[in-house]
């Protein structure tokens, strides 16, 4: 699982929200290599802004040799890709993090937010594997991605103003609709991830977790972006595990954040 | 052409080495750059038992540069002599082993340690401004500098480089105290003090509150910091601090610098160590130098 | 929603000046921006008899900031006082009179001088890095520090306002000295003290070979000098290092500062210190945020 | 004579010799203001650069609103300048400086090297005005802009190759080629305008020099670009000139550099 650090170009780019916006890129060094759950850096052209920004794949096309981030605009980096078109280049590295370790189980994805990008890659190789999939989308309010997961399993639906399924959280969602299976995959804030996390462990089923911190490398060197382990790491010799390296996918049970 | 040069007795094929904290011990970044193609290879602090770092979020991006607050975060000097020491071996380059510690008892420990060890030089990190318990307190007072320097040196079995703190009124006092205390070299500059404050959120960007800033933003203050220090004592220096090309490497050696570090860069490009290199070779040739070591302190 | 603070008794409508030596005496800037929309213009450098500065090249881009070298060329008291304070009071907006000066008894005089001339406050420069007779010495020794503090304060009929350098070892021990002299308020940072070597012509980039750093660049320096100052001393701080956008203001008043300067970035665009001022606005109206006293030293 | 800063937009660019480019942009209030030798601030649109870039007029054209700034590239400033198309945007603040003061005599503009585009609007205006004009142009070895020069007068050159007119300098032409006229217009590198300065004291005759200082804000406050005066200065109240302000234009005997 080489990563390679290159050019890529931009194929195509459009908003899909308020704020939301899907870039596809030619990267085929990465596209080959790449799995559900792992990120891309990409960096931005300005000077002042010299550190990567950790962006999710949405979607991978190994044939194409193209890659698709979902990314949300949250400061002037993610600013500056936004306003990228098509044919313009932009530095990227890649593919790097462990992704989802999937599983035969009946399976819950359950994205919140900009956490939902990861799970439509995951959906759509899980589905492909014959894996039944359950997908629990959790929104503030406008809605994005969701119609794409639609041909890869059932899709429920939480949003805070109740426009969207479930008035609530996803775990509002789960609970309302009944849903279960043997593998919880998710992407979400923290708040979220805490909770499902917590229902995992009480049910006693598999829970992966796609963790976020502030990253610098993206390479599992600078150990800017850990979170505490339960057991000691193997590799950091103290209970912390890199995200960007070790992660940023983690079994519940293994990390405290 | 040559590029090579002496540091302490130790020759580098070439001026550069990465900064510690950036490059972890190399394994990393092994899979991006070839690392033989570095004259040293500096690995992130080392102290006697494995230290947990501060909590997170440890670093910020702010203009031109970042803060870190990692806090030194390492898997103590036992894994390392065990994993990372052979690592680095494989490679055709030196191997200068950053230490940390919180009391001078901790620093003479790991540098004891490390003297049967196939590393070439020892940076003892004084300087780092994230950790409270000691690096800092040391980095910032000549005379507890001094004494510091001259624990290590009555144990090491490697050339002692002392990593100075530019958070200082005037480093040339510091530099002189570990010349006189028989520091066989000097790195600087180590991170500024600075700090991020998220106004959305009305918090520190670092949960440390304070951390190191460090990249292109400070390349001034670490030219200017090499330059008084080259002209006030006669070990010889690593220049570090912003370097990002080839010239501002040329630039530190300008000012006074045997060889240089690159740090922040790496996280912009994990090949910048290397294209340092060459940037340096390319100058040369634009230039018509044939030793890099006549470009030293030529300004 | 209330933007006005009050300084050492002044009340300023806004939160916004210009760092000295930026700015003029505003007449120059007067053609762009109005100078009515700033709670205060603090002048350039003004000593008591006309200093004709450093030699050229006397400024530097550097990454994210620049360092400069002029040298506190000023044309005296007597055609200061005649025509910049003149000019400077058609405008509705406070009068600050940056002060500098070789020795203690050239800034007496100066403070002196001013005493009957209708400006607002005066802020002493004892930090300028690039003048080798005085400012930095002052600046950079607490005792010497107190002292110039106390003899400015024995003549001042103005509220004193002391400029802190950054080149030291720890700031608060300058705050405290500061305060406890007598000084009304403090602002800070003057820049740091920086290098740049133009390595095509192997010569330094400015002529005083040293200038000093400013810009965006070392904004977390500022922020954390202007927060750890503000745990110091009760005295009011007027921040700056680095602003450039209501935001940058937002976080220096969050660190403590009562207002901000605006400096480096009006070379930028000059419209700079008024959409500062408007940003702190912007900011407040999508906070709800009352009272722009209300996020002083908040985190 | 008011300054204005504005959004100019990028009408062309070529590259009009190795490394040198003209840019022509629509700034109508500042074309409206703008005279020969005058200046404008450009700026960067990367946050590391933050300082502007003064670069001379070449053309002024007040019934389309548009300059145009020829330039050679110096770093990365002006680097990115070069590569800009029609189409997009720069900041720009202008007109700056005080320009020459045109006369009625026969009149020698020499220009030199990346000196040599601000006499092109000066030839046009002072040719329009009825006075006889002379152009000697310096050049290392590669011509450009030379061409253009033609309408309004007559042109002589030198070049450091010999390639192009007198081997030498500009003076070597002046001497060589015996031009004579009432006053000179000048702007170039230090060591001509140093050896015109000479020659026009020696001669007795007006010499109008372009002097030439890195410079900051190009509004006369920050002190940044100044030069020596022979006289003390009006403004500063020292034996400084301000380039950006009370230049870049002035008279031989008033100047030390």
């Amino acid at each position: 699982m080489a990563t390679t650090k290159m050019t890529a170009t931009i194929i195509h780019q459009e908003p899909i929200g308020t704020g939301v916006f899907s870039m596809l890129v030619e990267a085929k060094a990465i596209a080959e290599q790449a799995k559900p759950g792992q990120f891309v850096n990409l960096y931005s052209k300005d000077g002042s802004r010299l550190l990567p920004r950790p962006i999710s794949l949405c979607e991978i096309d190994k044939e194409a040799g193209t890659l698709r981030m979902v990314y949300r605009v949250a400061g002037k980096g993610t600013e500056e890709f936004s306003q990228m078109h098509a044919g313009d280049k932009i530095e990227i590295l890649g593919p790097l993090g462990n992704g989802f370790a999937m599983k035969d189980g009946k399976a819950i994805l359950i994205g919140g937010g900009i956490g939902i990008p990861p799970m439509l890659q995951l959906a759509k190789e899980l589905s492909k594997n014959g894996v039944e999939v359950q997908v629990v989308l959790g929104y503030r309010d406008e809605t994005f991605l969701d119609e794409e997961f639609a041909p890869f399993g059932k899709v429920y639906y939480a949003s805070e103003d109740g426009n969207h399924g479930v008035k609530g959280t996803v775990m509002d969602a789960i609970r309302e609709y009944g849903i279960t299976g043997d593998i919880i995959y998710t992407c979400g804030p923290t708040p979220m991830l805490r909770a499902i996390q917590t229902y995992a462990l009480e049910q006693g089923i598999e829970a992966q977790l796609s963790l976020e911190e502030k990253m610098a490398c993206g390479i599992g060197a600078c150990l800017a972006c850990v979170c505490k382990s339960k057991e000691k790491d193997h590799h950091t010799n103290v209970n912390n595990k890199r995200i960007c390296k070790d992660g940023p996918v983690f079994l519940a049970g293994e990390v405290e954040f | 052409m040559n590029t090579a040069v002496t540091i302490a007795g130790v020759t580098w094929k070439n001026p550069v080495t990465v900064a510690s904290g950036t490059f972890g011990s190399g394994a990393e970044y092994s899979e991006l750059v070839d690392l033989n193609q570095l004259g040293a290879v500096t690995t992130k602090g080392v102290a006697n038992i494995p230290w947990q770092g501060n909590p997170t979020p440890r670093i910020a991006e702010t203009y031109g540069g970042m803060i870190n607050a990692v806090g030194l975060q390492n898997p103590g000097i036992d894994v390392f002599a065990k994993r990372d020491i052979p690592f680095l071996k494989q490679y055709d380059t030196n191997i200068i082993v950053n230490v940390c510690g919180k009391s001078t008892a901790d620093y003479v420990e790991v540098v004891e340690r490390l003297g049967d060890e196939p590393v070439d030089m020892l940076e003892i990190n004084v300087s780092c401004p994230n950790v409270k318990e000691g690096g800092i307190a040391f980095g910032q007072d000549p005379k507890a500098l001094f004494e510091i320097t001259k624990a290590v040196k009555a144990v090491a079995k490697q050339p002692i480089i002392m990593k100075l703190s530019p958070n200082v009124t005037d480093i040339t006092e510091m530099a002189k105290a570990a010349e006189a205390a028989g520091a066989d070299a000097l790195s600087l500059i180590n991170t500024l003090t600075g700090m991020k404050i998220d106004v959305h959120r009305r918090t520190f960007a670092v949960a440390n509150k304070t951390g190191g800033l460090s990249g292109p933003a400070i390349k001034p203050v670490a030219v200017r910091m090499v330059y008084q220090v080259a002209h006030a004592v006669q070990v010889p220096i690593i220049g570090m601090g912003g370097i990002a090309t080839g010239e501002d490497a040329i630039e530190f050696i300008m000012a006074g610098a045997t060889a240089v570090s690159v740090g922040t860069a790496t996280f912009h490009d994990p090949m910048t160590p290397v294209k340092v290199a060459q940037g340096i070779e390319e100058y040369m040739k634009r230039y018509g130098v044939e030793d890099i070591n006549e470009l030293r302190g030529c300004v």
